[in-house]
């Protein structure tokens, strides 16, 4: 360690003496999302070192996967991503279906892309309210909050739950839609778009968030692909992936005949299919800002994306079929499957005995992989610094510990 | 009030002095406690609005305004934690040096014409000293708590108070220099008549200090966007991470008591103090300096005036909260000194030069001359000092209101 | 003689109201000026400390602060007696600058005393001694 | 000053039934009560060991000897004391002490016979100084002359170098009498100052690697890891470098 710090020109020395000082940031912290736990090595107010401990949320997930039908461990998947459970119950459910090789209706097909799309909206909701909070400003935390509670509301009414739903399951979807739902989702859809406008003006414009977020914890290309990184953090990055148009045949399959493009920098620029703020000078590619702005585009592409749903749902004959029985036998042999959930490719991983019972279930997190950066990103910051770099990575200790 | 007492009502002049005292010390302490209650209510109804939310609404009826009281109630019933490793004496001791700092100021601000608790020679300077010494029980507080989040909040304070005692300084300095005094009746019955007579309006030098003043004093007093002490994302809650029950009350009173204060003193070093935009009293002919009932009512008037400004002050300061996110702690020492300082200083200089060559505005007669003499020093043995030598020694410490002008 | 009893009857209230009763004169500072000053005096003898030593110092300039106000103010001097005035106030006001600065000296010459002798406890720098 | 006006609150209701009080001088009252606590916290800043209670016990001290400043019709200084004293140098003290604040330093015990002996010389001195100061009959006994109020003004223009309050035939020219001269020294006095404390406080790259056994002579070096593992039952390793991870670390 010491030998890093000598080398580092961040590491400033001052006339008077002062002491390291080891801070234990959570588990119990306003701003560590959960029951992370930062241990910060700092002089004065400057970070010299951060080691993330993780482990205070683990429920042993995946060895109760290993006990339960494919069908039966949907709940569990809810509760890993508990902010975006739509999109981890898909991810498990196409993992299933990919070693069984089953296809679901052309309509369920499209209510589920309407609904992950719908959950990644949600997700990106909590995570940029979540990153005002921790840079100390609280309104847009509740306007946020507000928005989602509508999404919410449509989550209740289609399945009944509001955080874990369950909704996507293998073999399609437990229920269709309500009747009147689509209007409901389009009158929540025309609400919502001219609000980013203000989200835009209290945040990602606003003089001190830039201030802030510009320009620190910035994460090159190299770096962000060496640590695993991905969704929001690696486009942040300037890194052209996104499974949705890069992923496997079963995953792009879902998303085909739909139109959007990657949220990412490329040439400088972000796609211009809408009114985005430009981008500020301070900015630098790779740091918090542009991990923030992201999310901000994905919002409105997701929006687009649900809006297209909505079209080819109503449009589409039939029902959205039944989905698999409970104890439905799994074929032999193994399947792994990464999905872009909103926080980044969660892969789902299972091997089957040919029984109803996956022999191993497991799953890997973008969370863990998102975290692991924040050792080197924190180096040399200041202490404020460290929430809003954390803020940025967007985690959730739920997939993380599992 | 004391001639009064001692005239009309016959008491004996010991007797009189001291219930007049002690009257004023009701008056300056109800006005801190009941306006914390009041504030601590408006910011969570304000909060609550600003965020699509009702905030309470049930407590005491309607608007739930007796919130603040019941939360009161709650904190007097709480447990009073101490953490283990703490300084006993200097914790518990922490909350009232905030606290006593924040109220001390108050004896020399004025409410009104004449009310005030002390009329000091020296009020601006004494007022902006005793501020700062809030800093001391925040201090305290952090390294008295044995709790790491709650020295970086205190050292930060410390660090961010200090440093913006200097802006802060200057931009006060401004009226003072254009009124020829320290005194803050002197300083706001200086700027009597039309608002144009507002030192805010005295000229653009003096409009851009006022913004100056407004960021430093936010800063001074650690409101949002410069929480840097409390900064609950970062530092969890800061200096009073360790506090809890009726303590912790008491640094929140002194953070609402030092918000009201500052609010009043830029009413009165900027905006006119008492005197309204328009001056009603005197085109209805009245004058707020006689001792009768008209002159008496007058001065409520003013007091209304400077409460309703100092509490818009306050207002602004709640709704910049629930707006802006924080400021990062080498961010708020760069807006000091790289920005309040060298734009004070050079405001200060502008309106100096100002004052020396067009005391009079620029447009002729619209504003009342400069007056020529500036202390009592220079107006001869019938002027003020000779009235108020005749008093007692009591008025060193508290002195009524009609006792300090002839 | 009569000095040696006089602050007996100052500070013991037996005396009906004692010095409560009376308005205090220059005496009355300059012994609390005295009593600041012998504090800071000891303060300065006993304590290891450098910034112990540094506090006792101020107490010592406030004590002498007292003694200027004391005699500058024109309210406690008896009929006749006159004041220093001004004078008083201003070397006052000098003492408490330079009792700044002083300050910030000092501090300076601790935190580079701990800098390189990691203590603080004057009785350890003596690496002059002979 | 809130001791004074709960003072006064309090010994109102108290005068109403007792009428000695009446015969109060509120004068000596508050001077009593200043002084007390001036005398009071220094004699508590000699006693304590503690150096953070030492330097709270002096910001007592010197807030009190403040109050006896606006007792005494010095407004200025008593505010200027408040403001540079107490407000500043003090608080220039208490970061010395918080950066100084090791363990072993916080309380450095001075022996008893020191203690004894120091005691003995301060209290020569007060005995002495205590016979000066009683000893003038003129200033034990304050003379009929009311407070007048005070101003700052004479001590301002003394400071530029205009003397008011003394009759011009004792004042020289305008500029040469006053305080022209030592202000300007102070002035330039206080910006060495600035610049020092600020050279004192500056920041320099690291060129050479910190003397190992100075720090550790003051602290023994925590590993993080090793103060991770404090209060934890498994304790897991951070996660390392994780390209392509499948499983995670913490299941």
């Amino acid at each position: 360690m010491a030998s890093i710090l000598d080398d580092d020109p961040r590491i400033i020395e001052f006339d008077v003496r002062t002491d390291e000082m080891l801070v234990n940031m959570g588990p119990q912290h306003p701003s560590t999302h959960g029951v992370l736990r930062l241990v910060l090595r700092t002089d004065g107010e400057i970070v010299s070192e951060v080691e993330p401990h993780i482990g205070y949320l683990h429920r042993c997930a995946e060895k109760i996967g290993e006990n339960l039908t494919a069908r039966q461990w949907i709940p569990y998947t809810d509760r890993m991503d508990y902010l975006a459970a739509m999109n981890m119950n898909l991810g498990w459910s196409l993992a299933v279906e990919k070693l069984m090789k089953y296809e679901v209706s052309e309509k369920a097909r499209h209510l589920r892309v309407l609904i992950a799309e719908l959950g990644r909206i949600a997700s990106h909701l909590v995570g940029m309210g979540a990153y005002g909070l921790d840079l100390g400003t609280f309104s847009p935390f509740l306007y946020a909050f507000r928005e989602r509670e509508k999404i919410l509301d449509l989550f209740e009414e289609a399945c009944g739950a509001r955080l874990t739903y369950s909704y996507i399951t293998v073999g399609g979807l437990t229920a269709d839609l309500p009747p009147g739902w689509l209007q409901r989702c389009e009158a929540f859809l025309d609400q919502f778009e001219p609000v980013i406008k203000e989200y835009h003006a209290l945040l990602t414009t606003n003089a001190i968030f830039v201030k802030r977020t510009a320009n620190i914890g910035v994460m090159s290309r190299e770096m962000a692909i060496d640590y695993g990184c991905s969704g929001p953090v690696l486009r942040g990055s300037g890194v052209d992936q996104d499974l949705r148009r890069d992923g496997e045949a079963i995953y792009t399959a879902m998303y085909d005949g739909y139109a959007f493009e990657v949220a990412v920098m490329k040439n400088g620029r972000y796609p211009r299919d809408h009114e985005y703020p430009p981008v500020p000078p301070d900015a630098v590619i790779g740091d918090c800002w542009h991990r923030f702005f992201v999310r901000m585009i994905e919002v409105v592409q997701s929006m687009d994306l649900v809006r297209q749903a909505i079209d080819r749902y109503s449009a589409c004959k039939g029902t959205i079929g039944e989905p698999l029985k409970l104890t439905e036998k799994i074929p032999a042999g193994d399947a792994y499957l990464e999905t872009e959930c909103p926080k980044g490719q969660m892969g789902f991983y299972l091997v089957g005995d040919g029984t109803a019972i996956p022999w191993r279930a497991r799953a890997r997190s973008s969370s863990f992989s998102n975290l692991s950066v924040t050792a080197d990103l924190c180096r040399g910051c200041l202490i404020a610094d460290v929430p809003a770099i954390v803020g940025s990575l967007d985690i959730v200790m739920g997939e993380i510990d599992r | 009030m004391v001639e009064y007492l001692i005239d009309r009502v016959g008491l004996p002049g010991w007797l009189a002095w001291t219930a007049a005292a002690s009257l004023a010390a009701v008056l300056i302490l109800n006005v801190i406690a009941g306006g914390a209650l009041v504030f601590i209510w408006a910011e969570r109804k304000i909060a609550a609005r600003i965020q699509d939310r009702l905030g309470p609404t049930r407590t005491g009826g309607k608007f739930g305004w007796l919130q603040s009281l019941a939360d009161g109630i709650k904190l007097l019933a709480k447990e009073d934690l101490m953490p283990d490793g703490a300084d006993g004496m200097l914790f518990r001791l922490a909350p009232y040096v905030s606290f006593c700092a924040s109220f001390c100021a108050f004896i020399a601000l004025p409410f009104a014409f004449d009310f005030v608790g002390l009329r000091l020679n020296v009020a601006v300077f004494f007022v902006v000293a005793v501020l700062g010494l809030e800093v001391f029980g925040v201090i305290l507080a952090g390294y008295a708590s044995a709790s790491k989040w709650s020295l970086f909040g205190s050292m930060r304070e410390a660090a961010q108070v200090v440093s913006y005692e200097v802006p802060l300084g200057m931009c006060v300095v401004v009226p003072v220099m254009l009124a020829g005094s320290m005194d803050m009746v002197t300083i706001a019955e200086k700027q009597a008549g039309w608002f144009w007579n507002w030192y805010l309006f005295h000229d653009p030098f003096t409009f851009v200090i006022f913004w100056v003043y407004v960021t430093c004093a936010v800063a001074s007093v650690n409101r949002a966007p410069f929480d840097l002490a409390e900064a609950e994302s970062e530092l969890v809650a800061g200096f009073h991470t360790e506090y809890s029950g009726l303590r912790w009350s008491f640094f929140f009173m002194a953070e609402y008591g030092s918000m009201f204060l500052v609010s009043a003193m830029a009413a009165v070093l900027f905006l006119g103090g008492w005197n309204g935009p328009v001056p009603l009293a005197t085109l209805a002919g009245l004058s707020e300096g006689t001792g009768d009932t008209a002159g008496y009512l007058v001065r409520l008037l003013g007091m209304v005036n400077l409460l309703g400004k100092a509490t818009l002050g306050v207002l602004v300061m709640m709704w910049i909260r629930w707006t802006l996110p924080r400021l990062r702690i080498d961010q708020v020492m760069t807006t000091c000194l790289k920005y309040c300082t060298p734009i004070a200083a050079v405001m200060f200089a502008g309106a100096m030069l100002w004052q020396l060559f067009l005391p009079g505005g620029l447009v002729p007669g619209m504003r009342r001359p400069a007056g020529e003499i500036r202390e009592g020093w220079l107006e001869g043995p019938g002027g003020r000092g000779a009235a108020s030598a005749a008093t007692g020694s009591g008025d060193l410490v508290l002195a009524p209101a009609a006792q300090v002008r002839p | 003689m009569t000095a040696m009893i006089a602050p007996l009857a100052w500070v013991c209230p037996v005396f009906g109201l004692g010095p409560l009763g009376h308005p205090p004169g220059v005496s009355h500072y300059l012994v609390v000026g005295a009593i600041l000053f012998v504090c800071g005096v000891v303060c300065m003898a006993t304590k290891r400390n450098a910034l112990g030593v540094l506090m006792g110092i101020e107490l010592v300039l406030n004590g002498a602060n007292v003694n200027f106000v004391a005699f500058a103010s024109p309210w406690l001097q008896a009929d006749g007696a006159r004041s220093i005035g001004l004078d008083g106030q201003a070397i006052a006001v000098f003492v408490i600058v330079l009792a700044a600065a002083e300050a910030a000296v000092a501090l300076a010459i601790t935190l580079n005393f701990y800098n390189n002798h990691a203590t603080v406890d004057v009785d350890r720098a003596d690496d002059l001694k002979g | 000053m809130i001791g004074g006006s709960v003072a006064v609150a309090s010994t109102c209701c108290l005068g109403a039934v007792v009428p000695p009080l009446a015969m109060l001088d509120w004068h000596a009252v508050f001077f009593m009560l200043f002084a007390a606590a001036a005398c009071g916290c220094a004699l508590a800043v000699v006693l304590a060991d503690n150096v953070v209670r030492m330097a709270f016990y002096l910001v007592l001290s010197l807030g009190a000897t403040a109050g006896l400043f606006f007792l005494a019709g010095a407004e200025f200084v008593g505010a200027m004391q408040l403001m540079i004293y107490v407000g500043g140098t003090l608080v220039l003290l208490v970061f010395g002490v918080m950066l100084t604040a090791q363990a072993p330093f916080v309380s450095i015990k001075t022996s008893a016979a020191e203690k004894a002996f120091a005691g003995l010389l301060g209290g020569a001195l007060l005995t002495l100084l205590l016979v000066a100061a009683l000893s003038v009959e003129p200033w034990r006994r304050p003379g009929s002359v009311g407070p007048t109020e005070p101003s700052a003004t004479p001590l301002g223009m003394a400071l530029v170098g205009v003397r008011v309050d003394e009759p011009p035939a004792h004042s020289p020219a305008v500029g040469r009498s006053g305080y022209l001269l030592p202000f300007e020294i102070i002035s330039v006095h206080l910006l060495v100052v600035l610049v020092a404390a600020a050279y004192l406080a500056r920041a320099k790259r690291r060129k050479t690697p910190r003397p190992v056994e100075m720090v550790a002579s003051v602290e023994p070096p925590v590993s993080v890891a090793e103060h991770a593992a404090i209060g934890r039952e498994a304790a897991v390793g951070a996660p390392a470098r994780s390209g392509s991870v499948l499983v995670g670390g913490g299941s």
